[in-house]
């Protein structure tokens, strides 16, 4: 069992290295997103194989199903949907692989350091329980980290919120296409506004706006 | 800031909603209509020019293929506009026929079109498939009156082509029957469906000021609020002779349209059944006249309209004293009710487009001549 | 599937084979078996599609090829398999061809936790309902990749509706789970269904209920209500008529499947159909019971189960085809009414089932929340939680004014809801003319 | 531009607004109504529906099970009749259904009267092209002898166009199946039909005018006469005289000797042109029609022909041990006979060549 | 219903517009027979407008004479007479009988100024008598061929329009 356990963590590495490194060298954004969603597919398999299941799935539900789609939507309102892209490695990327390298050693090197290795670690006394499934982890959610919980769920709300007035301001300053029916009702809102005032526009007669905006 | 950018789609001419070979070049922004172009042509055979070659009945099996739904009023536009051109007398009974054909002609044009439209909103074909139900129904008199569903060929010069046969009456009133029954469940069906309150109300407004601007007729000028039935408005066979409503929408949207098309229907009923109370005592005269076959006009013009289910349809004929007319000229409805397609669409959704179009309810038979 | 053939080659045959292999040839006999019966599902869905609405227009259907038309699917997979394979010349050849398996395999995958009967759970995971919605994610990405694959605007426009639309619908299908996650405290497929046992009433909710497997959800307020929102967003995620906006013929053709042909579409439509029996499926597990049915519990009492070792294995087999029947049942008669749906309404415009989903559906959810909420502590709660108004009552008059106080809440909130829904729809045109009035 | 509201008067009848009705808040009861009106006609689709007066119910019809309902005044295509009884076609080829038809697809060619060469009133050819006809009823309508007729024959596709230019063998149709197909229309015009018809025979010489199969008939009994005649070299004077000499040969010959060498020379043609059965045969238009003795003795006729040339090209043996057996032919029925014998002499001995062809080989 | 006559309708206009009126003699459609008498002349009864008034006459029978509803416009290719003859039809929308415009331009230079701009009704009636006949409408602003495509040459509702065998039908029919 361990073997085949061994091996299948080494085919899923070795995929979750490729997709990356195919994220970071392939030309066009949306394969480059694409190679991102298979990185974090492999991600979540690494946590079914470490018997997360829990963090599997939602690893599942968050990023493939919802962080990938997004940024597949993000390139695709705000690209070219056609056009290649540019190449994404520059010449410098060296440079980009040894500070990425430095920041992961210095993640990395204090679990490399302080684990021991073959050794199951014996849990220090006063630790809570492992949270382990989805109960417990919402029991610890309102116990524990009830702060830590509020906190961020205010944050959520605050983005949230903050996305809806962009958004909202967006709307605002937008180019509205304007129908037959709203011109009209436009024009009788003006007229009672300022009935003595009419501008040039309006001394047109209503049809001829429209003939020319669409016989433009 | 998110810089939209204007998109150009080409909806048609292959397309499933657009009522046959019909292009429409949107220019889209966001899935919001900026500016609509028609484009058509691709059914187009020169049809003025082939009557102007044919004597003038010759040219009657050509005019069913104006309008394939509603050959009836087709027939009749164009038998009235040579009877005023050769100055001939329709016999009382053959008028009765003709209303009555052509008001059938309606009620079989609005079923189907109303269900096209919903079709067009995305319901899976049922009331469409409804609509056909009553529309075999009524071919089927058809078949049995003229001897052909579609292309009817049924009027002639002074008449009609045969005396209405005998298993025809009764058939229709078993037909008078199922329609309330019909129009009622569709009413049922759809009228206060939330779903289609939400696609058809406040969509495709034409607005009452513009309408007549734009030309429009029928049930598309109708449903803008304008009482302009030519039915009423110039009474030609025997129309003065019925007691029946004219319809009339309030905002002029897609939703006045499909409400004006249903209770024009139910008119179109009464109107046949006030038709089949006074047949029996209109007096008779030879319905068909074999001697009509090779009218020659005096020179002159003459110009005849009827209020086909579509709209005003008209056919001007100028005869220069031979056998074939000198100009036919078709003022058909579907292509005139076309004028506004595109004010009618602006800022609106892409999806509204069909829905649009299907409420003004074109054929592109018609439209392309 | 393991415990029977534990049971049958330790136990009956005393092979004594060791329990890898045993494991092993259970897996593979599981996944041949939802390979076979996912595709056969997806025929007999599009056979049973076409007659029922046929007969919803009064008229037939297929009939023509074998007995009432029997073959028809098996006719239209022979023509899909022959027909040529058209890739545009402008597409993204790898991608336009792995968007179908991306959109196909999630599809399959979801089988793998749906519950067939009592005992008959392919994987039995314990957050199985969460899988279920994770992996049904992930076929958004492969209509993403077919949509721009296609270097076509339809098809572009087709994806990004039916992704968006996915997203959207999949917050108030979750909300209104949660809701029975919350009654039931498990995210097991298999304890949700456990917990519907029972007459009317669930047996957990009221203990002494007797136990006819029809201890539905749905018999809840707090339930139907879910019931309700869940299927009004599964016909969204399933892409069925109401909200078929991404393969709305009448606009953009056939959405983000314009471009492709053969057997892609093909695959395409599999899963669209599969998709369309899951939701059905759990729909039914979820607040029908799922397998639970009367007689279906005292069967497999019975039979051979880990906790019950010593049981007949022809009661296994009894109670696994009752329980298959009364899912099937179920599941053909939600497809019956997503059928029928399809059958009577126009659909729905983008805008429209964004404003439905965001403005409606998700709200109503909310309020379902909390009068699950409310009936978790009416039900369940005791002094040690703090529910001290209900401490000494008996468990009927708890159940009851649980379910009266959440009928009110739904009612309420349901009635508030639509007022203030059709009130914000008739604001909007005047409150956007009343903007540009003041801005030009 | 006008200002609404337009006032119009309507003499009888009102402008009523619609309900719109659109300002109430809903429920979701419009759908549950829409709904319910779909569940009936589910629960009813059941049940067939042949009645105008309903609205529930299936209305299919099952169409290569179950023909549709067909009226009298139906039509598809024109087809010409001819008289059962004296086998007389009713066209006079007057020329009024070609000028009046639309698209121009009828096309016909008067008959000549061989001796003088002057017009007769029947039609020699006449051709039209199914393709291009649009079944507007004009040529039934306008025709004056009541030649022309629409039929109620719909399955008309095939797939080799050619076939849809339809000659007059093909369009022939006897008065006994229109009467059958529309028994009121054609009892309208019955009497001045056959009037004008008993005129126009009166006029018409030898057989021009009696439709073609059935010249044949009679071919079919007067070519074994002939080659019965000419004994030692049988059957070979009826199949191979060239088509000029007919004329002048058929002069001196009694009308129906000549129509039968006429016949019998088409017949060869035709048995040339296919292989045993003519194309006109197997065009599915006119086989179903006409009584099934009309057929059988054109195809009779036609093997005759047949096995009469082959017996003449190869060996007279088949051919004769068929004759000479057959008595002096007194009706149809006996000559019809005798042909199918000698067509299946025919047809053995063709089957033998065949195989020693095959064998040569 | 409002009901005017042609001789009606010609004193209006000559009184509203009295330079918009031309009298037109009557005209011979076909070159007179060899033998038989000429099967006679078009007169019709209506008031023929000059084309630089036709927008001045048509905007007055909307405004003044409130015949809103433009229904027609057809053009007649007279050959013989070498003109084109517009005819504009407009209708009441209380009803009636309509009343008819006519215009007569020379076949060689064909053009009419344009309605659209101010009538948007005439659009797609002007669009398809360009493309049929080739009048050209002055101000139209988007005068393009509507049935037949762009690169179509000729006006093929013209008379003298080749019936057979012209390039798109090929040589000999």
């Amino acid at each position: 069992m361990e073997v085949v356990v061994q091996i299948t963590f080494g085919v899923i590495a070795v995929f979750i290295l490729v997709a990356a490194a195919m994220v970071v060298s392939v030309r066009n954004v949306i394969h480059a997103a694409l190679w991102l969603i298979a990185c974090f597919f492999g991600v979540g398999a690494l946590y079914m194989l470490l018997e997360a299941e829990f963090l599997a799935v939602v690893q599942v539900l968050i990023y493939v199903g919802a962080v990938s789609v997004l940024i597949l939507f993000a390139i695709m309102l705000t690209r070219q949907i056609t056009g290649e892209g540019v190449r994404q490695l520059t010449n410098r990327w060296p440079v980009v692989l040894a500070i990425a390298t430095l920041l992961f050693a210095t993640v990395l090197a204090p679990t490399l350091i302080n684990q021991q290795w073959n050794v199951p670690p014996a849990p220090p006394l006063g630790t809570p329980e492992p949270i382990a499934g989805p109960a417990e982890l919402g029991r610890g959610f309102v116990n524990e980290f009830l702060i830590q919980f509020q906190v961020v769920g205010v944050l959520l709300t605050v983005a949230l919120i903050g996305a809806i007035v962009i958004a909202y301001e967006e709307r605002a300053r937008r180019r509205k296409v304007l129908t037959l029916a709203e011109e009209l009702e436009l024009k009788r809102l003006r007229e009672q506004t300022s009935p003595t005032v009419p501008a040039p526009v309006e001394a047109e007669p209503v049809v001829q706006e429209s003939r020319s905006a669409s016989e433009r | 800031m998110l810089q939209t950018q204007e998109l150009q789609v080409n909806i048609g001419p292959q397309h499933p909603s657009t009522h046959g070979v019909f292009r429409m070049l949107v220019t889209v922004d966001g899935e919001t209509v900026v500016d609509l172009k028609p484009v058509f042509g691709y059914l187009h055979r020169n049809h003025e020019q082939i009557a102007e070659a044919n004597t003038y009945l010759q040219n009657m099996p050509y005019t069913d293929r104006l309008d394939y739904f509603n050959s009836m009023a087709n027939n009749h536009a164009y038998a009235m506009a040579v009877e005023r051109l050769a100055g001939i007398e329709v016999p009382e009974r053959a008028e009765y026929i003709r209303v009555l054909m052509v008001e059938l002609t309606r009620i079989l044009n609005h079923a189907s079109a109303v269900g096209f439209m919903i079709n067009d909103m995305g319901a899976w074909q049922t009331p469409l498939a409804f609509g056909m139900r009553e529309r075999e129904k009524i071919l089927d008199l058809f078949e049995m009156a003229s001897g052909a569903r579609l292309m009817c060929n049924y009027f002639r010069f002074g008449g009609v082509a045969r005396d209405l046969p005998p298993e025809f009456i009764p058939n229709l009133r078993e037909l008078l029957v199922a329609l309330p029954a019909y129009i009622d469940e569709l009413e049922r069906l759809l009228r206060d469906n939330e779903i289609l309150l939400q696609r058809a109300v406040g969509i495709g407004i034409l607005p009452r000021e513009v309408a007549l601007s734009y030309g429009v007729t029928g049930p598309v000028l109708r449903g803008s609020g304008i009482p302009y039935d030519v039915r009423k408005a110039e009474p030609y066979s025997v129309y003065d002779r019925f007691d029946f409503d004219i319809p009339i929408g309030k905002v002029g949207d897609v939703y006045d349209r499909f409400l004006v098309r249903i209770e024009e229907m139910r008119q179109s009923k009464r109107i046949i059944e006030q038709v089949l109370e006074q047949l029996p005592d209109a007096k008779g005269g030879h319905i068909n006249p074999k001697a009509r076959q090779n009218v020659r006009p005096p020179v002159g013009d003459a110009y005849a309209r009827i209020e086909s289910p579509k709209g005003e349809l008209g056919f001007y004929l100028v005869s220069d004293g031979s056998g074939k007319p000198y100009r036919y000229k078709v003022r058909a409805p579907s292509f005139i009710n076309l004028t506004p397609l595109a004010d009618m669409c602006r800022g609106y959704k892409v999806a509204d487009i069909v829905v649009i179009l299907g409420s003004i309810d074109i054929v592109m038979g018609e439209v392309d001549r | 599937m393991y415990d029977i053939l534990q049971a049958l080659i330790n136990g009956t045959f005393g092979w004594g084979w060791p329990d890898w292999l045993i494991y092993l040839i259970s897996s593979l006999v599981v996944v041949t078996i939802i390979l076979v019966v996912a595709p056969l599902q997806m025929l007999f869905f599009t056979y049973y599609e076409r007659r029922v609405i046929a007969r919803m227009q009064d008229r037939i259907g297929p009939n023509r090829v074998g007995p009432e038309g029997i073959w028809q699917p098996i006719a239209d997979g022979v023509k899909m398999f022959t027909k040529e394979d058209i890739v545009p010349e402008a597409a993204d050849r790898i991608v336009h061809f792995l968007a179908p398996c991306v959109v196909v395999a999630p599809t399959i995958l979801m089988f793998a936790v749906v519950p067939w009967g009592p005992g008959m759970t392919p994987v039995d995971l314990p957050t199985s309902l969460l899988f279920f919605f994770a992996v049904s994610s992930i076929s958004a990405v492969g209509l993403m990749m077919a949509g721009w694959a296609s270097n076509n605007k339809f098809s572009l426009l087709g994806a990004m509706r039916a992704v968006a639309q996915m997203v959207s619908y999949e917050i108030p299908a979750v909300l209104s789970l949660i809701a029975i996650v919350m009654i039931v405290g498990s995210l097991s497929i298999n304890s949700i269904i456990e917990y519907q046992a029972g007459l009317l009433i669930s047996n957990r909710d009221l203990p002494g209920i007797p136990d006819l497997g029809l201890g539905w959800f749905v018999f809840t307020p707090v339930g139907f209500v879910a019931f309700i929102a869940f299927f009004i967003a599964a016909l969204a995620e399933g892409e069925r008529t109401p909200f078929d906006i991404p393969e709305a013929d009448s606009e953009i053709v056939a959405g983000y499947m314009t471009e492709y042909s053969g057997m892609k579409f093909g695959l395409f439509y599999l899963a669209q159909y599969v998709l369309n029996f899951l939701l059905c499926a759990i729909t039914a597990i979820l607040f029908f019971g799922g397998w639970q049915g009367p007689g279906v519990n005292w069967l497999y009492a019975q039979a051979i189960t880990p906790t019950n070792p010593d049981g007949n294995g022809l009661f296994n087999v009894l109670a696994g085809a009752l329980g298959v029947f009364y899912f099937l049942l179920k599941t053909y008669i939600f497809f019956f009414v997503m059928v029928w749906l399809r059958g009577a309404f126009p659909r729905l415009r983008i805008d429209q089932l964004m404003d439905f989903g965001w403005k409606f559906l998700i709200p109503l959810t909310l309020a379902n929340l909390f009068s699950a909420a409310v009936w978790v502590a009416f039900t369940r709660w005791g002094a040690a939680e703090g529910m001290l108004i209900t401490v000494g009552w008996s468990p009927v008059l708890r159940w009851l004014a649980a379910f009266i106080i959440t009928l009110a809440i739904n009612i309420g909130v349901y009635l508030w809801l639509t007022q203030v829904y059709a009130a914000s729809q008739a604001e909007r045109r005047r409150v956007e003319l009343e903007e540009l009035s003041a801005t030009l | 531009m006008m200002e609404p509201p337009f006032e119009i008067e309507i003499p009888r009848g009102r402008v009523i607004e619609v309900q719109r009705d659109d300002s109430r808040v809903r429920r979701g009861g419009g759908l549950l109504r829409g709904m319910a009106v779909i569940w009936k006609h589910w629960k009813e689709s059941f049940r067939l529906n042949r009645s105008y007066s309903q609205i529930h119910g299936t209305f299919t019809i099952q169409y290569p099970e179950e023909k549709p309902r067909i009226p009298e005044a139906y039509r598809n295509m024109p087809i010409l009749l001819y008289d059962d009884e004296t086998g007389h076609e009713l066209c006079t080829s007057c020329f009024q259904c070609e000028r009046i038809c639309p698209p121009q697809v009828i096309h016909m060619t008067q008959a000549k009267d061989p001796a003088t060469g002057k017009p007769v009133p029947a039609v020699a050819e006449f051709i039209i092209e199914y393709d291009a006809c649009m079944s507007c009823g004009f040529c039934a309508e306008v025709c004056p002898f009541d030649a022309i007729k629409m039929d109620h024959e719909f399955e008309l596709s095939t797939d080799d166009h050619a076939q849809l230019t339809v000659h007059k063998a093909q369009l022939n149709r006897p008065i006994s199946y229109y009467a059958s197909i529309a028994p009121t229309m054609w009892a309208e015009v019955r009497e001045s039909a056959l009037k004008k018809l008993q005129g126009n025979i009166r006029r018409r010489p030898d057989v021009i005018g009696i439709a073609p199969h059935l010249t044949e008939r009679i071919a079919a009994r007067r070519a074994e006469l002939a080659a019965q005649a000419a004994a030692p070299s049988p059957a070979a004077e009826p199949a191979s005289p060239p088509a000029p000499s007919a004329p002048t040969e058929a002069r001196k010959l009694t009308p129906e000797e000549k129509a039968a060498k006429l016949a019998a020379i088409r017949a060869a043609k035709a048995a040339q042109a296919g292989d045993g059965v003519t194309p006109s045969a197997e065009g599915g238009t006119p086989a179903e029609a006409p009584p099934a003795d009309d057929k059988a003795a054109r195809l009779a006729a036609i093997r005759a022909a047949n096995a009469a040339k082959k017996a003449a090209a190869t060996d007279a043996a088949p051919a004769a041990t068929g004759e000479p057996t057959t008595p002096t032919p007194a009706d149809d029925k006996a000559a019809r006979l005798a042909a199918i014998r000698a067509a299946n002499a025919a047809k053995r001995k063709q089957a033998a060549d065949s195989v020693d062809t095959e064998e040569g080989s | 219903m409002p009901e005017m006559s042609p001789a009606e309708l010609r004193a209006r206009l000559a009184a509203a517009l009295p330079d918009a009126l031309v009298d037109v003699a009557p005209l011979a459609m076909t070159p007179p027979p060899a033998h038989g008498p000429q099967p006679g002349m078009f007169h019709p009864p209506d008031p023929f407008v000059h084309p630089d008034h036709l927008v001045a006459a048509a905007l007055f029978v909307r405004d003044t004479l409130g015949y809103a509803l433009l229904s027609d416009i057809a053009v007649v290719d007279y050959l013989y007479a070498g003109c084109f003859e517009l005819v504009y039809r407009f209708y009441h929308p209380s009803g009636g009988p309509g009343i008819v415009l006519r215009v007569r331009v020379p076949r060689d230079a064909p053009q009419v100024p344009s309605l659209t701009p101010h009538w948007p009704a005439a659009n797609f009636h002007e669009r398809e008598a360009f493309d049929l006949f080739g009048v050209e409408f002055v101000g139209h602003p988007y005068l393009r061929r509507i049935y037949m495509w762009d690169e179509f040459e000729g006006f093929p509702m013209r008379k003298d329009f080749p019936r057979q065998g012209d390039k798109y039908l090929g040589g000999d029919e």
